[in-house]
C-alpha cells in the first residue's frame, strides 16, 4: 500500500456564523491524483482553504506526512511541501519570473534556479516573457503560470482550486495535458473541480455536496453510481 | 524667480517624497492608513534634536540611529495592533480611527516629555551658506536633506525590486490573499514593511528642522496633509509614484508661493482631487475605482 | 415601514424628550447643545457610512459650509436665523453636488480625497482675498442673531428629523438596497438596484444634515473663526462616535455619542492634564476590542438593534 | 426689552469706567482707585497684622478663578506659557496667604481651575460654560490665541460674566455693546504696530529706506497688524512705498522661494509678520539664502526671545528689528515682581517643563497681577463691579510690562512696545537696542546690517 500523504478527518468550518463544512474528511496518497468533484457552492473552496490553512478548522484534524498540521499557518504548510493554487493563481502585478520565485520561496537558490529552468522548458510560452508582468498574459497562459508557480515549490502535494475556471474548453484540455505530464513524477494532486473532464486524470474521486463527502472511490466506481453519474454527467 | 521656484520645488519635492514614502509603504502593504505618520515624523525630529542638544551628535549620524531605533519600535507596535486590526471587517477605515488614537497618545506623551516650545537644529550643522546650483542659490541644508531623501528612495526601491523579501513584499501589495495562499508569511513581511515605514518617517523627522523651520509636538497634522497629497498624487503603494508625487507637490507648491502665495496650500488639495478624479489610481497606479 | 415608526418612537422620542428637558436641570447648556450637534453629525455620517460604506473623512467640510452659509446669509442678506438655516443647508447641498464625483473613488482614496476637499473649502473661505465676502481669516461675529434658547430648540428639531430619516432608511426598501450596495456593489447592481442613484441620494442627505448642524452651530456659538468651523476633530469625533456605537443602526451612533462624548467631557473636566492621553488610549482599545461597535455585542447574540 | 435696558445701562457703565479721571472726580475720595491701589501688597500685610475683621459675613472660603489652556495642538505653544505664568502668580499669592479681596476686607486663598481644551474651539466653548455654570467661578480667564478666545466671548457675555482676556487680540472681540471683556496683556492688534509704522515713516524713511515689503501670515493676529501697517504706510503724504505685499498660509514652514520673490521686488525694508514657527522658518531661510535686506523686522524675536535665539541663533538674529517687549526693556513695576525676579521664579519652577520663558509667560503673570488688583479694588464680586474695578486700574497699574491702559471697549492700548534692533552680545547672547520712539531710544538704528 502506498504511503498516505494527506489525511483530513471530520473537518468543520465556515465563515462567521455560517457553517459550510460538516464533518468532511478525505485522504490523498503519495503520487496519487485525486479529484474532488462538486457543484458551485458545494464547499470545495472552503475545504481546500481549510486544508492549506487559509481558514481555521472549527473541529477535526489534518495530517500531512503523518504530522498534525491542523494548527499550522499556510506558510508552514507550504514549507512542508504542500502547494496550493487558488482560482486566481498568480500575482498579476509581478513579472513571470517573480511569480515563480514566490512559488519557490522555500527552495534553496541553486535548486530553484534548476527548477525554474525545468519549468521554462515545460512552459515555453512563459520562457520568452520572463520579465513581462503576469497581467500581460492571456487567461490560458495565466493558468499555466499559476501551475508553474505552484510547481516551483517542488511540492509533494499540489492542491488546485478549479483550474478550469474561466477557461475555454480548448485551454481546459491544455491544462489537463500539462497536469498529465506531472503524474508519475512523484507529485500528488488534489484537484477541486466541477468539470468532469478532469476525471481523466483521477486515480480516485470524492464528491462533495452541501459540505459533506458523498461518494469516494475510483472513477470506474463513480460511473456505476447512477444517481451521481446523472448529477455530474447529465442525462447524456 | 521661475527658475528658482522650480529648482527649489524639485529639492523640496525630494524631501517630501521621503515624508510620504513610509506612509505609502505601510498603506501599500497593509492597506491601512497610518494617521499617526506625521507624529512619528515629529518624534524623529525630537530624537535628532535631543541627540544634537545633549551629545552634539551630527544629524547624519542621528539619522542612522533613528532609522534603527524607529524600525525596532515599529515591530512591537505592528504585532500589538495590526494583526487584530486586519482581522476586522473594514480594516482600511478602522485603521484611520485606530491611528487617530495612536496619534493622540504620541502627541500627549511628546507634550509631556518635550514641552510645547519650538525646537530645531541650527542649519549650519549641515553646512553653511547658500550652495549655487544651476545658477540658483539654495541652502546647503536643503540640498543635503534632499540628497538623503533620494538615497532613502533608492534604497527602498532596491529593497522592493532587488531583494527576495522585497519581491514577497510586492506580492503582498498586489494581493494579500494570494500571498497567503502562496505560502508567504504575510505577517513577517508586513511587520518588516511597517518597521521600515516607521523608520522612514523618523528619518524624515530628522531633517524636518532644516526643511520646515522647527518642530513642535503639534506639527504632525500638517505633515500628514502634505504626505497624503504626495502619495495620492503619485499613487498609493508605489515608491516610484511617491517620487513623482513628491516632485509635483514640491514644484507646484513653490510656484504657487511665487505667484499666488496666499493660495499656496490650496493647490496640493486641488491637485490631489483632480488627479484622483482623472486618474483614480494616481499617476502611476492601479485600479481603485469601484462600480 | 411600521417598524421604522416604532423604532423612532421607542429610541428617538425618549432621547429628544430628555434633551428638551435637560436644560431645566443642568445649566451647562452648551454641553447639551454639543451633545445634540454630535448626535446630528453622527447620524448624518451614519447615513453615508453606515448604509453605503463610504467614510467621509472630510465630513467637516459640509459642516463648515453650513456654518458659513448661515454666517454669510446673516451678514450679507440680513437674513432671519431660520432663513439663514435654509442657506446653511443649501450651501452644504451645493458642496455635496460639487463633490459627487468623489463617489467614484473607493476606500481610503475616497476618505483622503474627501479630506482634501474639506481642506480646500476651508482654504478658500479663510483666504484674505475673500475678506469682503467671508471675512477671510478674521472670523465672523453674528451677535445680532445670537439666541441660545431658540437655536437649541432648532438643533433639537434637526436632530428629530435626522433620527426619523435614519429610522426610515433602516427599514425602507431604499435603505435595505443601500446596505446591499455596501455589502456587494457588483451583485447589488446586477440585482437591479440603481447603485449610483442610491448612493448619491445618501451622500446628499448626509451633506444636508451636516450643513444644518453647521448652521445651527454657527448660530449658537455666534463668534468663530474659519479654523473653528472647519476643525478636523468634528469629522473625527463623528466617525469615532458612529463606529463605536455601531453604524447602520439608529441606536448605535446615539449610544456612541452619549457614552464617548460623555466620557470625553468627564475626562476633560476631571483629569485635564492627561486628557489627550486617556482619550487616545481609549480609542485604540475600542478599535482593537470592539471593531464593529457596541451594536455588534447585541447582533452577535442574535438581537436586532433598532 | 429688558435686555435692551440692560445693554444701555452697561454702555453707560462702560463709558463711566473708561473715563476714569472724570469718574473719580465725581466720587468720594475714599472710593477712588488710589485708596485701594497704592502698594496694596504692603497695605494688605499691615491690614493682616492689624486685625482683619475675621468672619466677615458671606466671605467665601476661596476665590475661584476659571481658566482654559491648550496643552496640545497648534495653540499650545502660545497657551502653555500664559497658563504657567498665571499658575506661578496664583501659587505665589497662596504662599502669601491668598489675595486681598476688598469686599471681605481680608485675604482669601485662590483656587485656579484650568481646563485643557486641546486647541479645540468646540471643547473650549463647552469648558468655558462649565466654568461659569458648574464651577461657578468668581473670575473667568479665556484661553490665549484668538481662535480659542473667540468662542468664550459670547458665552461670557451671555452669562454676564466678565472675561479676562490675556492675549486674544482679535479686534472683533471688543465692541461698545459688550462690557464683559478686557484685554490684559497684549496690545490689541490694530494698535500694536503703531511705533513700527511711525518709525518707518520717520527715521527709516529719512535714512533713505522707502521701499517696504510686507509678508504676513493670513491669520487674525498678523493679518490685522499687516492691515493697520498697510493703511498707515499708504496714508496721504507717506514717504514710504509698499513694493511687495503678500499673505501666506500660517502653516507655511518654508520661505526660501518667498525670500527670493521679495528680493526681486528690491525692497529696502522687509516686514515679516507671523507666528513663532513662521518667524523661525523665515529667519533661518533668510540666513541660509545669502540674501541681504537693509532692514528686516519680525515679531517674535522680541516676544519669545529665548525660543527664537535657540532656533535661529545669534548670527541669524543679529541686526534684525523687532518689538521690544518687557523682556528687553525693563519697566519699574509698582506691583508684582521685576522682570529679573519673575524670570528667576520661572526658571526655578519650570526649567524642565519644556516651555520657554518669553513674553507669553509674562503675559500670564500680568494677567494674574491685574486679577489681584481687581480683587483688591472691587466693591463686590458682582461682575459689573469687577469690570468697574478692572477699568479703574487703567492708566494707573504699572507692572513689569508697563502701564495697563484700556480703551472704552476693553482693548489694551497701553503697554505699547518700542522698536528695537538686535545686536550680538557675548559668545551666543543678544541684546536689544531701542531705536524708537526717541523718548525711549537707547541707540541709533544700523541699517544694512542684514
Amino acid at each position: 500500500m502506498a504511503t498516505e500523504l494527506l489525511r483530513a478527518d471530520d473537518l468543520s468550518s465556515g465563515y462567521g456564523k455560517v457553517r459550510v463544512l460538516w464533518g468532511t474528511g478525505l485522504a490523498v496518497e503519495a503520487a496519487e491524483t485525486v479529484v474532488l468533484l462538486g457543484a458551485n457552492g458545494a464547499g470545495k473552496t472552503t475545504l481546500l482553504k481549510v486544508l492549506i490553512g487559509l481558514l481555521p478548522a472549527w473541529s477535526g484534524r489534518i495530517e500531512f506526512g503523518h504530522e498534525d498540521i491542523t494548527r499550522l499557518r499556510p506558510d508552514q504548510r507550504v514549507r512542508r511541501r504542500m502547494a496550493y493554487m487558488s482560482e486566481l493563481g498568480v500575482f498579476p502585478g509581478l513579472t513571470i519570473e517573480e511569480n515563480l520565485r514566490i512559488g519557490g520561496q522555500f527552495v534553496p537558490p541553486a535548486q530553484l534556479r534548476a527548477r525554474m529552468a525545468e519549468l521554462f522548458e515545460t512552459f515555453p510560452a512563459l520562457a520568452g516573457k520572463r520579465h513581462a508582468l503576469a497581467s500581460s498574459l492571456s487567461g490560458g497562459q495565466r493558468k499555466m503560470l499559476g501551475i508553474a508557480k505552484a510547481l516551483a515549490a517542488d511540492p509533494l502535494l499540489l492542491v488546485m482550486d478549479e483550474p478550469s475556471a474561466g477557461l475555454s474548453p480548448l485551454f481546459v484540455a491544455e491544462v489537463i495535458a500539462v497536469l498529465r505530464r506531472f503524474r508519475g513524477t512523484g507529485l500528488a494532486l488534489l484537484i477541486a473541480e466541477q468539470n468532469v473532464a478532469f476525471l481523466d486524470l483521477a486515480d480516485r474521486v470524492y464528491t462533495l455536496d452541501g459540505g459533506r463527502i458523498g461518494f469516494s472511490g475510483t472513477v470506474a466506481a463513480l460511473h456505476q453510481e447512477d444517481a451521481l453519474h446523472r448529477a455530474y454527467f447529465g442525462l447524456g | 524667480m521661475l527658475a528658482h521656484a522650480i529648482l527649489s520645488g524639485l529639492v523640496f519635492g525630494c524631501y517630501f517624497t521621503l515624508v510620504g514614502l513610509g506612509l505609502n509603504l505601510i498603506f501599500g502593504v497593509m492597506r491601512i492608513v497610518n494617521l499617526a505618520h506625521g507624529d512619528v515624523v515629529m518624534l524623529g525630529a525630537f530624537a535628532a534634536f535631543w541627540l544634537f542638544a545633549l551629545i552634539g551628535l551630527h544629524p547624519l549620524i542621528s539619522s542612522l540611529i533613528v532609522l534603527a531605533i524607529f524600525a525596532l519600535l515599529g515591530l512591537p507596535v505592528y504585532y500589538l495592533v495590526v494583526p487584530r486590526l486586519l482581522a476586522a471587517r473594514d480594516s482600511e477605515m478602522l485603521s484611520i480611527i485606530l491611528f487617530f488614537g495612536v496619534q493622540q497618545i504620541i502627541e500627549a506623551i511628546a507634550t509631556i516629555a518635550f514641552g510645547t516650545s519650538e525646537r530645531s537644529i541650527p542649519g549650519r550643522v549641515l553646512g553653511s551658506g547658500p550652495l549655487h546650483l544651476l545658477g540658483q542659490a539654495l541652502p546647503v541644508a536643503w540640498v543635503v536633506s534632499a540628497a538623503v531623501s533620494l538615497l532613502a528612495v533608492a534604497l527602498v526601491y532596491l529593497y522592493l525590486y532587488r531583494s527576495r523579501v522585497g519581491t514577497l513584499t510586492r506580492a503582498v501589495m498586489v494581493n494579500r490573499d494570494e500571498a497567503l495562499a502562496s505560502g508567504i508569511d504575510v505577517h513577517r513581511v508586513s511587520a518588516l514593511a511597517f518597521g521600515i515605514g516607521v523608520a522612514l518617517a523618523g528619518l524624515a523627522g530628522v531633517f524636518s528642522p532644516f526643511m520646515l523651520g522647527s518642530a513642535t509636538p503639534a506639527m504632525g497634522g500638517d505633515v500628514n496633509l502634505a504626505a497624503f497629497a504626495v502619495i495620492v498624487i503619485g499613487s498609493l503603494g508605489d515608491p516610484r509614484g511617491t517620487m513623482l508625487g513628491g516632485l509635483i507637490y514640491g514644484v507646484a507648491l513653490m510656484l504657487m508661493q511665487t505667484y499666488m502665495s496666499a493660495w499656496a496650500n490650496l493647490l496640493p488639495n486641488l491637485l490631489l482631487i483632480a488627479v484622483l478624479l482623472v486618474r483614480p489610481t494616481g499617476l502611476l497606479g492601479r485600479q481603485v475605482r469601484r462600480a | 415601514m411600521r417598524r421604522g415608526v416604532r423604532e423612532f418612537v421607542t429610541v428617538a422620542l425618549p432621547l429628544l424628550a430628555a434633551l428638551a428637558l435637560a436644560p431645566l436641570f443642568y445649566s451647562n447648556e452648551l454641553l447639551l447643545f454639543n451633545f445634540i450637534m454630535f448626535l446630528i453629525l453622527a447620524q448624518g455620517l451614519n447615513a453615508i457610512y453606515g448604509f453605503t460604506g463610504y467614510l467621509p473623512f472630510g465630513y467637516v467640510g459640509f459642516f463648515g459650509a453650513g456654518a458659513y452659509g448661515f454666517a454669510l446669509a446673516v451678514m450679507h442678506l440680513n437674513a432671519s436665523p431660520l432663513l439663514a438655516m435654509a442657506c446653511a443647508g443649501v450651501a452644504a447641498l451645493v458642496l455635496g453636488v460639487v463633490l459627487t464625483p468623489l463617489l467614484r473613488l473607493s476606500g481610503a482614496y475616497f476618505a483622503i480625497a474627501n479630506l482634501a476637499a474639506a481642506q480646500a473649502v476651508y482654504q478658500v473661505i479663510s483666504n484674505p482675498a475673500l475678506q469682503d465676502v467671508t471675512k477671510g481669516p478674521y472670523g465672523v461675529t453674528l451677535s445680532s442673531v445670537f439666541a441660545p434658547a431658540l437655536s437649541y430648540g432648532v438643533a433639537l428639531i434637526i436632530l428629530a428629523a435626522t433620527l426619523a430619516l435614519i429610522a426610515w432608511l433602516r427599514n425602507a426598501r431604499f435603505g435595505l438596497a443601500l446596505q446591499a450596495i455596501r455589502e456587494d456593489p457588483v451583485s447589488a447592481a446586477m440585482a437591479g438596484v440603481a447603485v449610483v442613484r442610491g448612493r448619491t441620494i445618501a451622500w446628499l442627505l448626509s451633506a444636508l444634515i451636516a450643513g444644518l448642524a453647521g448652521g445651527v452651530f454657527a448660530w449658537h456659538i455666534s463668534v468663530f473663526y474659519p479654523e473653528t468651523a472647519f476643525d478636523l476633530s468634528f469629522s473625527i469625533f463623528a466617525i469615532v462616535f458612529t463606529l463605536f456605537g455601531g453604524a447602520a443602526t439608529q441606536l448605535g451612533p446615539i449610544l456612541g455619542v452619549l457614552l464617548l462624548y460623555g466620557l470625553y467631557n468627564v475626562i476633560g473636566i476631571t483629569v485635564p492634564q492627561y486628557f489627550q492621553l486617556i482619550y487616545g488610549v481609549l480609542i485604540v482599545l475600542l478599535v482593537l476590542f470592539l471593531p464593529d461597535g457596541l451594536a455588534s455585542l447585541a447582533t452577535r447574540r442574535g438581537f436586532r438593534v433598532p | 426689552m429688558l435686555r435692551r435696558v440692560v445693554v444701555c445701562l452697561l454702555a453707560i457703565a462702560c463709558m463711566a469706567g473708561a473715563r476714569g479721571a472724570w469718574a473719580q472726580q465725581s466720587r468720594p475720595a475714599d472710593e477712588r482707585l488710589g485708596g485701594c491701589f497704592d502698594g496694596y501688597l504692603d497695605k494688605a500685610q499691615t491690614e493682616q497684622a492689624s486685625a482683619p475683621q475675621p468672619g466677615q459675613p458671606g466671605a467665601p472660603a476661596e476665590i475661584r478663578i476659571g481658566h482654559l489652556h491648550a496643552s496640545s495642538g497648534p495653540y499650545a505653544s502660545i497657551s502653555m506659557p500664559v497658563y504657567l505664568g498665571l499658575k506661578l502668580w496664583v501659587e505665589q499669592m497662596n504662599a502669601g496667604g491668598g489675595a486681598m479681596v476688598k469686599p471681605f476686607g481680608r485675604k482669601l486663598p485662590l483656587r485656579l481651575i484650568s481646563y485643557d481644551d486641546q486647541s479645540n474651539p468646540g471643547t473650549a466653548a463647552t469648558l468655558t460654560n462649565q466654568l461659569i455654570t458648574q464651577d461657578k467661578v468668581d473670575l473667568l480667564i479665556a484661553d490665549s490665541g484668538s481662535v480659542l478666545t473667540a468662542v468664550s466671548v459670547p458665552i461670557a457675555r451671555e452669562h454676564k460674566m466678565f472675561l479676562f482676556d490675556p492675549t486674544g487680540t482679535g479686534a472683533a472681540f471688543f465692541s461698545k455693546d459688550n462690557p464683559y471683556i478686557a484685554l490684559l496683556a497684549d496690545p490689541v492688534s490694530t494698535v500694536w504696530p503703531r511705533f513700527l509704522w511711525e518709525f518707518l515713516k520717520s527715521d527709516v524713511a529719512a535714512a533713505g529706506l522707502t521701499r517696504v515689503a510686507i509678508l504676513y501670515s493670513t491669520n487674525d493676529f498678523t493679518g490685522t497688524q499687516a492691515a493697520s501697517i498697510r493703511a498707515a504706510l499708504k496714508a496721504p503724504g507717506s514717504p514710504v512705498q509698499i513694493v511687495f505685499d503678500q499673505g501666506v498660509p500660517t502653516s507655511t514652514s518654508n520661505y526660501a522661494v518667498l525670500i527670493d520673490n521679495i528680493a526681486a521686488a528690491n525692497p529696502d525694508v522687509v516686514l515679516e509678520l507671523g507666528y513663532v514657527g513662521n518667524d523661525i522658518a523665515f529667519l533661518r531661510n533668510l540666513q541660509e539664502s545669502g540674501k541681504n535686506f537693509r532692514m528686516v523686522f519680525t515679531l517674535y524675536p522680541g516676544i519669545e526671545t529665548s525660543t527664537l535665539l535657540k532656533n535661529v541663533g545669534q548670527s541669524g538674529l543679529a541686526g534684525v528689528f523687532s518689538y521690544v517687549t518687557a523682556l528687553a526693556y525693563s519697566y519699574p513695576p509698582e506691583v508684582g515682581m521685576t522682570l529679573e525676579q519673575f524670570r528667576g521664579s520661572w526658571e526655578k519652577a519650570y526649567a524642565k517643563s519644556g516651555v520657554e520663558f518669553g513674553w507669553n509667560a509674562i503675559a500670564g503673570y500680568v494677567t494674574g497681577l491685574v486679577l489681584g488688583q481687581t480683587l483688591a479694588c472691587t466693591d463686590s464680586l458682582a461682575q459689573l463691579d469687577v469690570r468697574k474695578s478692572v477699568f479703574s486700574l487703567s492708566g494707573k497699574l504699572k507692572t513689569l510690562i508697563g502701564t495697563f491702559e484700556l480703551n472704552e471697549q476693553g482693548a489694551q492700548i497701553g503697554e505699547l512696545t518700542p522698536i528695537g534692533q538686535i545686536a550680538p552680545e557675548g559668545k551666543d547672547g543678544i541684546h536689544f537696542t531701542v531705536v524708537y520712539p526717541p523718548a525711549m531710544a537707547s541707540g541709533k538704528p544700523i541699517f544694512g546690517a542684514k
